[in-house]
């Protein structure tokens, strides 16, 4: 049952994509677009993965919105933060180990992402669900955030995904 | 001159100084940081030009060369990394 | 005027990309020429085409001349120096930058491509843990090039080091013999 | 004409956070500083340029596609800076040690 209302949530997604790129909403076109969809998801769950296509990129649409919702917020943050690190210009890098709470694959890859996006901070590479993140010397905003003992506010957010 | 205009060449302007950084750029990896900004900024003046002709055709362009830009940089980041094994 | 600018743009891309001694270099000047000039094709108003440069240009010419450069061998060289925090005089930097050039110099005459990497980590370690064709440690003004013994090109360039007149640059030429110091 | 008026502000703003992405790959001196910075402050004027156009075309076919734009844009672009930035470490460009 679970099952059924998670692919019937991807394909109102695809559908509505396909909707917006040919810019009509018409009745036949809405058909097309659901027949499309199906036969998207059918191809690559068959074809292109091993495993099932929900197992691997189902993220429930509240948890995505709170995620894009709290990530563009500190983008911002980030924005202003890296505007006062250009006019002052001091320029010392370190590499800095974390390792993450979350333990599968797209969770740890979106931290990541949310991790480049967040002040002054790049990931480097990942193995297993430990990071290595660059980020300037002096920051301590940083060392707030990922220091601690308890998960950050992305990873309580991004736990709840399935 | 609209001020759409004027926004145009602002980015042109912006364009053309990130591409002396990629003449000028001493590492490989500074030039591909500014081929990843050119992207971008290229992505922004399209979709600028799709309000100036009021066509929405172009902001499909504007989707390809957002997929495309990123395809071409992770190739030669991967290339590099590898020393030639892609 | 905007078109002025971006078609300058692309008369200074295609010079350097086709006058660059570097192979990767080309490719990226190519990228971004292809970038530019189809969005000069969508202010001629030529959607089209600069849909069909996009895709072509960027994308897959890109991946077709990184296919064909795995052909041409890619020389690593690492550069290390005994103390890091002497690097600002202007001495050494003159030095360093007089070897640095040779060798690349001499890569590019025998059509090959250089990489030059500087480092901060021990020279011990980069013996042990990375894959390297060249490495070259300086320590104040005395230079070490540590190579592999079957590389036939080592004794080429202990030639071009005697035979010309580079200064007098203190160089000794070391040879280790295949996975001696290597794991990686 | 209130709608107007912002959408020249928000895309004002944008260009403000360009120049200063612009100025930043000048001012340091070694790579890993600069790839740190610039893409960031990339990412924020065209997210802010982005939101002056929606809200000069409002609920529209239109502003859908641009909202999807930055949608790919906010996922592919800190993609390639960590493509960059990894394959700089792994080829052994390194400015400090690691802790």
């Amino acid at each position: 049952m679970k099952k059924v209302i998670n692919y019937t949530t991807m394909i109102v997604i695809f559908t509505i994509l396909w909707v917006i790129l040919n810019e009509s909403a018409t009745l036949f076109q809405i058909l097309i677009g659901i027949i499309v969809s199906i036969i998207a998801i059918y191809f690559t769950n068959s074809y292109l993965l091993l495993d099932d296509y929900i197992a691997y990129y189902y993220v429930k649409t509240f948890v995505l919105i709170k995620y894009l919702i709290y990530l563009i917020f500190q983008i911002y943050k980030s924005g202003i933060s890296s505007i006062g690190q250009i006019i002052r210009g001091d320029s010392k890098v370190i590499i800095i180990e974390y390792e993450s709470c979350l333990n599968d694959e797209l969770s740890i890859c979106l931290l990541a992402n949310a991790i480049t996006l967040t002040p002054g901070t790049v990931t480097i590479d990942k193995k297993g669900n430990a990071l290595k993140i660059l980020c300037f010397e002096g920051n301590n905003e940083i060392k707030d955030a990922f220091d601690v003992e308890v998960c950050s506010k992305f990873e309580q957010i991004l736990k709840g995904r399935k | 001159m609209s001020f759409y205009q004027i926004v145009l060449l602002v980015i042109a302007f912006f364009t053309a100084m990130v591409i002396i950084r990629v003449i000028m750029g001493p590492t490989i990896w500074d030039r591909l940081l500014g081929l990843n900004m050119v992207s971008a900024k290229i992505i922004m003046s399209i979709v600028i030009l799709a309000i100036i002709q009021d066509s929405s055709f172009l902001l499909d362009i504007a989707l390809v060369y957002a997929f495309l830009g990123f395809v071409g940089t992770v190739f030669i980041a991967r290339f590099i990394e590898r020393r030639g094994n892609l | 005027m905007l078109e002025k600018v971006f078609l300058i743009l692309t008369v200074v891309l295609a010079i350097i990309s086709i006058s660059t001694t570097k192979l990767r270099r080309a490719v990226i000047y190519l990228g971004l020429f292809s970038l530019v000039i189809s969005f000069t094709y969508l202010l001629y108003s030529a959607p089209d085409v600069a849909i069909a440069e996009a895709i072509i240009g960027s994308a897959l010419s890109t991946i077709l001349y990184l296919v064909a450069l795995k052909k041409f061998q890619v020389f690593t060289i690492y550069y290390t120096n005994y103390d890091y925090n002497e690097i600002n005089y202007d001495h050494v930097t003159v030095r360093r930058g007089q070897i640095l050039k040779d060798i690349e110099k001499f890569y590019v005459d025998r059509e090959m491509e250089p990489q030059i990497i500087y480092t901060t980590e021990n020279f011990k370690h980069i013996l042990k843990t990375k894959n390297y064709d060249l490495l070259i440690y300086q320590k104040h003004s005395d230079f070490y090039i540590y190579g592999f013994e079957k590389d036939y090109q080592l004794d080429a360039i202990e030639g071009y080091f005697m035979n010309e007149d580079h200064g007098n640059l203190d160089i000794n030429i070391i040879r280790c013999k295949e996975g001696e110091y290597n794991d990686a | 004409m209130i709608r107007e008026a912002l959408t020249v502000i928000l895309i004002s703003i944008g260009l403000v956070f360009m120049l200063f992405g612009v100025i930043g790959i000048f001012r340091f001196k070694d790579f890993y500083s600069r790839i740190l910075i610039s893409s960031k402050v990339e990412t924020v004027g065209f997210i802010t340029l982005m939101a002056g156009v929606v809200i000069k075309y409002g609920f529209t076919y239109f502003s859908l596609k641009i909202l999807l734009i930055c949608l790919v844009v906010v996922i592919t672009n800190p993609l390639s800076t960590h493509a960059i930035a990894r394959s700089a470490l792994i080829s052994g460009f390194k400015i400090k040690e690691e802790k």
